[in-house]
């Protein structure tokens, strides 16, 4: 019988997603003898011209981490779409733009000018910036076009499966590769290696219904690791969040900022986080509602840290 | 003049992208290495509260996260106004010197190992973990993937997640370690040891007593000589959590040694329009283009340049090594761009035995891990030594801690200029009359990847699988060859 | 010494020609108290009560204009008129309600007013900024014994609901300040009667019973003057104690005078500063104080 | 897919008037899945339904949009109407395009817009409705009457006569309220205490009729048909069973109050009756006017009443709360006067001689201050001329109140009747603005008063009342001559306002009824359900509602008992069963939901996983809102619904 | 120039209302019996309490194209559910703030309290935030989005 075909891909994205492949460890190599790995520039020697090569549809399942930022991210998603049967966002930044989208709240010009011109260590008089097509005395030179806002995968190409996570945790990433090769699959869309229930569920901290009477921020408190943070003011992402992780954040005593995603019925995370987060503030007047509320640092970047790619607003009004 | 095509040219552009032009002699004229990628995040941390610093810088780069991490909650501790306690440092530096482990470790074996362990020249389908694993034997293999992971295991016993910790604190981490943790660090960090020395005799066995590879590395093809940087303690050893920054000469004479809180009087970068990377240099030297030499503010942070700007090793057995290598090379500063490779098994070494002194010392379970910042918090620099080269967060905040404005000098920038030069060294000494020979690609990469380029941080790929496209271009400006990694 | 307060100030026709004492009276004492009574830039004819009729928006071009302007330099404007007073304050809320009128009246204008100022009346400067118990304590020269008659007529206080300036039947604004000037207010039935108001201009028959009998109530409660803040409510008070020109015999005439001028004796400043003529100061000082209990 | 039936309602032309009622039934016809649609001229009417009916059985729709007036008017109607038509009624939605649409926009091409739009939103809608069942729940077969005047005794006692347990809660120390302070009622001029007597007795003696006086209502929970109710009882300190009246411990209470029955023109004391017919016929301490009872300061009372009379006092006493369950409460909180001293050109309360219509009522009552006579509180004499000032702070939006009190032309006719009568060589003034004399026997009534000698009435307002020399001096016009007129008076009554009792809007949050903008309770709909609250289970008697005359009162408070009545008439009822409900399968028990639900009918179950108890749950959704992983829903109305809607509208 | 200000074209905003049944689409029901004429530019989705306006709901609205949402419940302490309304104006409070850092005018989305019987306020209101909302000109986010791909 003929080994299964997969594929690894990186767009935008820190690598951790690929690390996590490398943390299967000993299960990679029992991986290697049940599927073959025909594309992954990040560990195996294959380079973009040999999934040129293939066939399309000739891979089987391609997973592709990373956010799209540019022309060229956006043109090998495309292309890895047309090799693959089954395309599989995989980790925070495919699925929902992850911290990479954070830069939807600013744009190309914004980043070009903090990078190239207001950083105090950069020296550059003649406002240089990179160009997509520069001469050089050589002759020309050219780089992909930067874009102004950080799109999902599935914003850019049509995606089969996701998988959460920043990065995802190497058990439920071995378990979704064998899903693949052992199945069966669920329906398409379905969001794979994580729990369909919140984080809270498989949160090991007391929560006894309490209100919020204040906001603290992280540094500001040693919170007691038995006590849901919630609870002790500190803004968790938890009940926002799906679980499947292991809840390993909360055990480390520092809150989940809601890498593993929206839950399967909220439209969007960082809403329904803000709706949970203030539905149980402790206060009935408007000053004392207002006071809890400027006490919340950053809403947005903290409802939608991981998410604003994907979020109903994508990005902030320019 | 025909074109030779090695590979068939394509459509796409490669994530690196290196294009060498000929002169009418048909020698190199010049080279230049690309990197397509940017992020933002000097941009769109602003706004955001400063504590959550770490947890988002970590996610510039899934490789070395702690190093931002790290970096990054160093930079807190400064922004706040806060000490941590003893304990919180040394839990800090423990898992700092763990990810160091695994971090080589990946290195040697995993990336840069295949090189060397399989040969140059071996087929691409062999040149790989797997096909190391098929070489050294299954055991070894196995080994490798234990030990990488052991560090990792103590990585997420204090920082939570095995990749992107999320404990670092101002003032501190979020939560102390038990007894038990303790003991399971103390084994995990012996064994550590013992497998950094057998990765070294490895080392020796394969390259060291190999002449061609000795060649190699002493061949100037690879010889960049730029000034150093790095890390050191107060007897000029080498550190990586923690220290002053010291910079060398070309000739080893000290040029420079700063508190990270300084570095904007020692670095600048300069801006390319034909990539997206900047290229750091020592502000006092200025900035004369991507050239070696006393005059030339490029320097280099690697490994090799930290041994450099060092007087030995804080451990034995490192030390020992540290002696070897200068003796062997019989030289110091050394500017072989190969022996990198070593340089780094040296600090394999080091970090390992570090570790191993910080689980066993008794402060380490001491429950007191934070302190609670008092201040107003307005600004801070942090800086360690990255795996790649010394790594600077520096923050601005408003008076509710919400970030201002943010400064990043990320390790593998620090060397984008000598990895550019190394690269054109290459090609010259690979490309004679317009000969090209078919060794290069490999040679070049092997010169690229000695500096273990973790564009991660500073654009994209991993560590060494850059994919290369190289052109070249003959004097009318036509494609003469287009090389892809055969 | 840092720069004395000041407020922006619209004094109107009166208290350019008839009512220069008014004016003076009122500044003087503002810098007596420490602030400033500054006129505002391109002042016009605030249109009087005329200005209030629903059916012209023609008669409303005028009060906005001076709004739309005083608007350039300040968000509060006061006055001393009751004219100008009601006419301008009931412009700015109506101006508020940014009705489809209030978009004509500024296409009209082309100087455009959103109801960003708020007029007020001296007297609300001198309770609700400076404080009438601070006014109390810079009084030098307290008017012990001095009878006085507050007189609000309408214009202060209606129509009360857009207005809101003192209770319309029963105010005390003027009393209050009147006591910390050390003065005795009488309490009289015809405190807020009509005078007459513009009445007086067409048919003077009318003024006779009207003001005359403010006067007689006043009287008859003791009152050895009258304090009033409008210039058009003093000539008829005034002209309707004159029969055929003549004044009564000395002793039967009512002084009237404005509040500011008391103010300003009572903060010790000259009376000619406060254009008061002997024959007034001749009632203040002799202030006869009647058998009649108030 | 289901099929759907939309019908459109002219409503004669208030809706045809101004929208384009064919544009909007072609655009429906066109919205996914609507397989017919329709326009009728009166929906609401026999035709109208039959049409539905027929086209629902034609068509087998299985989900109708009936678009016309405010589903506030007629939705149960419609409902019903598919339910008979063999649709489960909750595939029934309104479109409102009346109230909200052709009523409140004058361009006919934007009002038929807005209505197509709504249509559209609604069949968005229907076509996610599920089929539901009512919820049955059992009614408690009991009611609570707040309020013990008039309304709140003739609703008792036909509510009692019904055959239902009645708790009627009083906040004073006697039932009767305000009409046993009246002397006579217009227009037959019968005594009122005659009247009300024997009512307020009857409702002591009715064995259905369970009497709490000096009670508060503390606290309601619950819904329709299963009201929990507390109610806190203050110490009377005299046991109303053993009391007889004897009145010893009055005379022996050293106390002295002024009488609020009177407005404090007579004094009573600390422990007293209000009034002679007093029920229950019991005396009352009032702890806060007594010498002292924590510690004991006087005790005199007691050793009197152990002395004299029944030895009946227990001055230990304390509050006492009573928890009830009952399926129904009537607001019968009646009203007080507006405060006539804001009047200030008046000069209530500055001049002694200017009264209130009540005050007046109390001297004319025999039992009164004065024992019927009429006499200037100043110097009590026999007052020669007197002004009676109607609409006195009424009709006054900018000022006072905005709104007629509807009774004072008509007692103040009355009382100007009684002064001629006790003083026939007396003057009597009427300032009026208009006489509303609607009622039976009312306008002769008034007529007689007009022709009376010595009774002048002046159309016109007073502007000033003040005192000279001894006398009132009132200065109005008269606009019938356009003269201004002067009157030197020797007493004025003022015929200010009805205003709801001051704690009619406490009351009212506790039972979650809607107050208008004057504060009077509001009706669910003043044509179609003129007798209850919005809020289901809760029902309205008397001047708490709005300003009202006896008959009226009465009648309303029986119309509320027959209600209630009808309400209590089957051992259970149907809720809707538009509920929250939880995905289990979603729920991770993070407990976000569980502080916020009012009704505490959230909770967690063994497996951490949220559960919602359906009788108590009243659909708000705050919970569902709050829900952040979507698991918990509302039934007809999900996310989903809400998405489609929001779409309908935006796209 | 009068005539200027008739003639010249308006654009139009779409706004979506959610309004609590028992305050305030009982108010708005009250402006229609009382024949008070407002905008059109509104279209309301009936709530049992405004408490059930889920945020995400507002940020829904506005991602699909609306140029403002107007949210309406009873006056505090009239909530016909004890205090659903203090519910919402936590979330709200808390959204506006969020709303500041999309950039999107909080003349957008508003929170109003009107009672049933304040049908004259309901109208008020409604065209008060029109106005606004017109005066800011459209939103239409979905543009926002691509128009900076």
């Amino acid at each position: 019988m003929t080994k299964m075909k997969i594929a690894f891909n990186w767009a935008s994205s820190c690598g951790g997603c690929e690390i996590a492949i490398l943390e299967l460890g000993t299960k990679l190599v029992d991986l290697a003898n049940k599927v073959d790995i025909v594309f992954w520039p990040a560990a195996l020697d294959y380079k973009y011209s040999d999934l040129e090569a293939m066939a399309d549809n000739s891979i089987d399942v391609a997973f592709e981490n990373g956010a799209i930022q540019n022309s060229e991210d956006e043109h090998i998603a495309k292309l890895l779409r047309a090799k693959s049967k089954l395309l599989v966002a995989f980790g925070a930044c495919a699925y929902l733009g992850g911290i990479p989208s954070l830069a939807n709240t600013t744009n190309r010009d914004g980043i070009f000018a903090s990078s190239y011109k207001e950083t105090p260590t950069t020296v550059n008089p003649e406002k240089t910036f990179p160009q997509t097509k520069v001469q050089v005395r050589e002759g020309e030179l050219t780089l992909p076009e930067f874009y102004n806002t950080v799109k999902t995968l599935d914003q850019t190409v049509d995606v089969d499966y996701y998988v959460p996570g920043c990065p995802p945790v190497g058990e439920q990433v071995s378990k979704v590769i064998n899903q693949f090769v052992d199945g069966p699959l669920p329906p398409k869309g379905a969001v794979l290696g994580a729990s369909d229930k919140s984080l809270c569920h498989e949160c090991k901290r007391i929560r006894t219904d309490g209100k919020i009477t204040k906001i603290v921020r992280t540094y500001q408190t040693i919170s007691d690791p038995q006590k849901c943070l919630l609870e002790q003011g500190v803004i968790c992402m938890g009940p926002a969040t799906r679980g499947g992780c292991g809840s390993i954040c909360l055990d480390a005593n520092a809150p989940c900022r809601g890498c593993y995603g929206p839950l399967p019925k909220a439209i969007d995370q960082g809403g329904k986080m803000l709706s949970a987060l203030s539905s149980i503030f402790d206060a009935q007047s408007e000053e004392d509602i207002q006071k809890l509320v400027d006490s919340v640092p950053d809403p947005l970047g903290t409802f939608y840290r991981f998410s604003l790619g994907r979020s109903l607003l994508r990005r902030t009004k320019p | 003049m025909k074109t030779v095509t090695i590979n068939p040219v394509t459509r796409l552009e490669g994530h690196g992208k290196i294009s060498i032009f000929l002169n009418d002699e048909g020698n190199v004229e010049n080279a230049y290495f690309q990197v397509p990628e940017l992020r933002g995040f000097e941009k769109f941390c602003e706004g955001r509260p400063v504590e959550e610093m770490p947890d988002i810088t970590s996610r510039i780069c899934g490789v070395c996260p702690e190093a931002h991490h790290i970096a990054s909650t160093k930079a807190l501790d400064q922004v706040f106004h806060v000490e941590p306690p003893p304990a919180a440092k040394k839990l800090r530096e423990l898992l700092y010197s763990a990810f160091f482990i695994a971090d080589h470790i990946t290195h040697f074996y995993i990336l840069a190992g295949p090189d060397f362990v399989m040969g140059p020249s071996a087929p691409k389908a062999e040149r790989n973990i797997l096909g190391v694993i098929g070489k050294v034997g299954l055991e070894v293999g196995s080994s490798v993937i234990k030990h990488r992971s052991d560090a990792l295991d103590v990585i997420a016993m204090i920082g939570g997640k095995r990749i992107h910790p999320s404990c670092g604190v101002p003032g501190g981490v979020s939560k102390p370690i038990t007894e038990d943790e303790r003991a399971r660090i103390e084994s995990i960090a012996k064994s550590e040891v013992e497998f950094a020395k057998f990765t070294m005799k490895l080392f020796d066995d394969i390259v060291l007593k190999n002449k061609d590879y000795v060649n190699l590395i002493t061949s100037d093809n690879y010889a960049t000589e730029t000034y150093c940087m790095g890390t050191v303690d107060e007897q000029s050893r080498v550190n990586f959590y923690d220290g002053k920054i010291r910079v060398v000469d070309p000739e080893g004479h000290e040029f420079a040694k700063f508190p990270a809180a300084d570095y904007q009087q020692y670095i600048s970068e300069h801006v390319e329009p034909w990539t997206y990377l900047k290229f750091p240099y020592l502000k006092k030297i200025g900035w004369k283009g991507l050239v070696g030499g006393k005059d030339s503010g490029v320097y280099k942070a690697t490994p090799l340049a930290r041994l450099n700007v060092s007087e030995g090793m804080a451990t034995p057995t490192a030390q020992a090594e540290y002696k070897r290598l200068y003796e062997t090379l019989g030289q110091k500063p050394v500017h072989s761009t190969l022996a990198t490779h070593w340089a780094r098994l040296v600090e394999l070494v080091y970090a390992s035995e570090r570790l191993l002194q910080l689980s066993q010392d008794p402060d380490i379970t001491n429950p007191n891990v934070r302190n609670i910042p008092t201040q107003t918090p307005d600004e801070g620099v942090g800086a360690v030594e990255a795996p790649r080269g010394t790594l600077f967060h520096h923050y601005k905040t408003d008076a509710k801690g919400m970030v201002k404005n943010v400064n990043l000098i990320v390790a593998t920038t620090n060397n984008h200029a000598a990895i550019s030069m190394s690269i054109k060294q290459a090609a010259e000494g690979f490309i004679k009359k317009g000969e090209v020979s078919d060794g290069i690609l490999n040679m070049v990469e092997m010169a690229f990847r000695a500096y273990d380029p973790c564009y991660a941080c500073a654009t994209h790929t991993l560590p060494g699988q850059m994919p290369l496209d190289i052109k070249i271009y003959n004097r009318n400006r036509a494609i003469l060859h287009n090389i892809r990694r055969p | 010494m840092q720069e004395m307060q000041s407020y922006l100030y619209f004094p109107g026709c009166s208290l350019r020609t008839v009512a220069k004492d008014f004016d003076r009276s009122a500044k003087a004492c503002a810098r007596a108290l420490g602030f400033e009574l500054k006129e505002m830039q391109g002042q016009l004819c605030c249109g009087a009560v005329m200005s209030n009729v629903d059916d012209n928006l023609m008669t409303k071009a005028g009060p906005n204009r001076i709004l739309a302007r005083a608007q350039q330099e300040d968000h509060t404007l006061v006055t001393l008129c009751a004219g100008c007073y009601n006419v301008l304050k009931r412009t700015g809320l109506h101006a508020k309600l940014a009705s489809s009128s209030q978009q004509v009246i500024n296409a009209f204008n082309e100087e455009s007013f959103n109801g960003g100022v708020d007029v007020l009346h001296f007297l609300e400067i001198l309770r609700d900024r400076v404080g009438f118990d601070a006014v109390g304590k810079a009084v030098k020269v307290p008017l012990k014994g001095l009878r006085v008659g507050a007189y609000y007529g309408c214009l202060l206080l209606r129509p009360f609901g857009e207005m809101k300036f003192d209770d319309p039947n029963r105010p005390s604004i003027l009393e209050n300040l009147l006591v910390r000037l050390g003065c005795t207010p009488i309490d009289y039935p015809a405190r807020t009667d009509c005078c007459g108001s513009y009445l007086g201009v067409s048919s003077t028959g009318n003024i006779q019973p009207l003001s005359g009998s403010i006067i007689r109530s006043a009287r008859s409660c003791g009152a050895s003057l009258l304090a009033v803040s409008c210039p058009l409510c003093k000539y008829n008070l005034e002209s309707s104690q004159l029969q055929n020109g003549k004044g009564p015999p000395p002793g039967e005439f009512l002084p009237v005078v404005y509040f500011t001028q008391l103010l300003g004796l009572a903060l010790g400043l000259h009376p000619e500063e406060l254009e008061l003529d002997p024959r007034q100061m001749q009632a203040i000082r002799e202030a006869p104080t009647p058998m009649v209990q108030g | 897919m289901k099929r759907v039936g939309v019908f459109v309602c002219h409503c004669g032309l208030n809706i045809a008037g101004n929208v384009n009622i064919k544009e909007v039934v072609d655009k429906a016809g066109k919205q996914q899945d609507v397989v017919f649609a329709i326009d009728h001229k009166y929906l609401c009417s026999e035709p109208g339904q039959a049409l539905i009916k027929d086209s629902i059985r034609q068509h087998n729709l299985d989900a109708i949009v009936v678009a016309a007036c405010s589903p506030a008017m007629h939705e149960p109607t419609f409902k019903t109407i598919a339910q008979l038509s063999g649709l489960n009624r909750y595939n029934c939605e309104i479109a409102n395009i009346r109230e909200q649409s052709s009523w409140v926009h004058d361009d006919v091409g934007e009002a038929t817009a807005k209505a197509h739009i709504t249509v559209r939103q609604s069949i968005r809608k229907v076509r996610l409705n599920e089929p539901l069942q009512p919820i049955t729940v059992p009614v408690t077969r009991k009611v609570l009457v707040i309020g013990g005047g008039i309304a709140g005794i003739r609703a008792a006692l036909d509510v009692a006569n019904g055959g239902y347990q009645v708790y009627l809660v009083e906040k004073s120390g006697t039932i009767g309220g305000r009409m046993a302070q009246l002397s006579e009622t217009f227009p037959t001029l019968d005594c009122s205490t005659c009247i009300l007597g024997p009512l307020m007795v009857e409702v002591y003696r009715h064995p259905n009729i369970k009497l709490l006086r000096l009670s508060k209502v503390e606290d309601v929970k619950g819904y329709i048909g299963n009201f929990k109710v507390r109610v806190r009882q203050e110490p009377a300190y005299v046991d109303e069973a053993k009391c007889n009246a004897c009145g010893e411990c009055a005379k022996a209470c050293p106390a002295q109050v002024p009488n609020e029955f009177d407005f404090g023109l007579t004094w009573r004391k600390a422990i007293y009756t209000p009034f002679a017919q007093a029920v229950p016929p019991a005396y009352v301490l009032d702890a806060k006017n007594c010498l002292g009872l924590l510690p004991q300061a006087c005790g005199e009372c007691k050793k009197a009443c152990d002395k004299f009379g029944t030895s009946c006092m227990d001055l230990d006493a304390w509050p006492r709360i009573h928890d009830l369950e009952v399926g129904a409460i009537i607001a019968s909180t009646g009203y007080e006067l507006y405060d006539a001293t804001k009047l200030t050109e008046y000069g209530y309360g500055i001049f002694p001689d200017v009264m209130t219509s009540l005050e007046f009522e109390r001297m004319l009552s025999a039992s009164g201050p004065t024992t019927g006579e009429i006499k200037r509180p100043s110097d009590g004499q026999t007052p020669r001329e007197i002004v009676f000032i109607q609409c006195a702070g009424q009709r006054e939006p900018e000022t006072a109140l905005p709104y007629c009190s509807k009774i004072c032309c008509m007692y103040t006719a009355r009382h100007a009747m009684m002064f001629r009568h006790k003083v026939p060589d007396g003057q009597a003034y009427v300032f009026y603005m208009d006489i509303r004399a609607g009622g039976k026997g009312y306008e002769e009534f008034v007529k007689r008063c007009q022709e009376e000698k010595g009774l002048l009435y002046l159309r016109g307002r007073v502007a000033k009342v003040y005192e000279e020399n001894g006398k009132l001096i009132v200065k109005g016009v008269d606009t019938l001559s356009g003269k201004t007129v002067q009157i030197n008076a020797d007493l004025v009554v003022l015929a200010v306002g009805m205003i709801p009792s001051s704690e009619s809007h406490e009351l009212a949050s506790k039972l979650k009824a809607s107050l208008d903008a004057n504060g009077f309770f509001s009706e669910a709909h003043p044509k179609l359900r003129p007798l209850e609250s919005p809020t289901a289970g809760i029902f309205l008697a008397g001047a708490g509602q709005s300003p009202k005359d006896i008959p009226e009162t009465v009648a309303q408070a029986s119309g509320a008992a027959s209600k209630v009545l009808g309400l209590l008439s089957s051992p259970t009822l149907e809720r809707e069963p538009t509920v929250a409900q939880v995905v289990g399968e979603l729920c991770s028990g993070c407990g976000i939901c569980l502080s916020l639900c009012p009704y505490d009918a959230l909770s967690l179950n063994a497996e951490k996983i949220a559960e919602v108890s359906e009788a108590l749950c009243e659909g708000c959704g705050t919970c569902i809102a709050s829900c952040p992983s979507g698991a918990l829903t509302l039934r007809n109305l999900t996310d989903e619904q809400m998405v489609a809607m929001i779409e309908a509208i935006v796209e | 120039m009068i005539a200027a200000i008739e003639v010249e074209k308006r654009f139009e905003p779409k706004i979506v209302g959610f309004l609590c049944r028992w305050c305030s689409y009982a108010g708005a029901d009250l402006a229609g019996t009382s024949r008070i004429k407002y905008p059109p530019n509104i279209n309301a989705i009936r709530v049992n309490c405004s408490g059930r306006v889920d945020p995400t709901l507002v940020l829904k609205a506005l991602a699909s194209g609306a140029d403002g949402v107007f949210i309406a419940g009873c006056h505090p302490g009239d909530c016909h559910y004890t205090n659903g309304n203090i519910k919402t104006l936590r979330r709200f409070k808390l959204l506006q703030k969020m709303l500041d850092q999309f950039g999107i005018e909080r003349e957008r989305v508003r929170l109003e309290w009107v009672s049933a019987s304040e049908g004259e306020r309901y109208a008020r209101v409604v065209k008060g935030m029109t106005e606004d909302v017109r005066s800011l000109g459209p939103l239409n986010w979905k543009r926002t989005v691509e128009a900076v791909a």
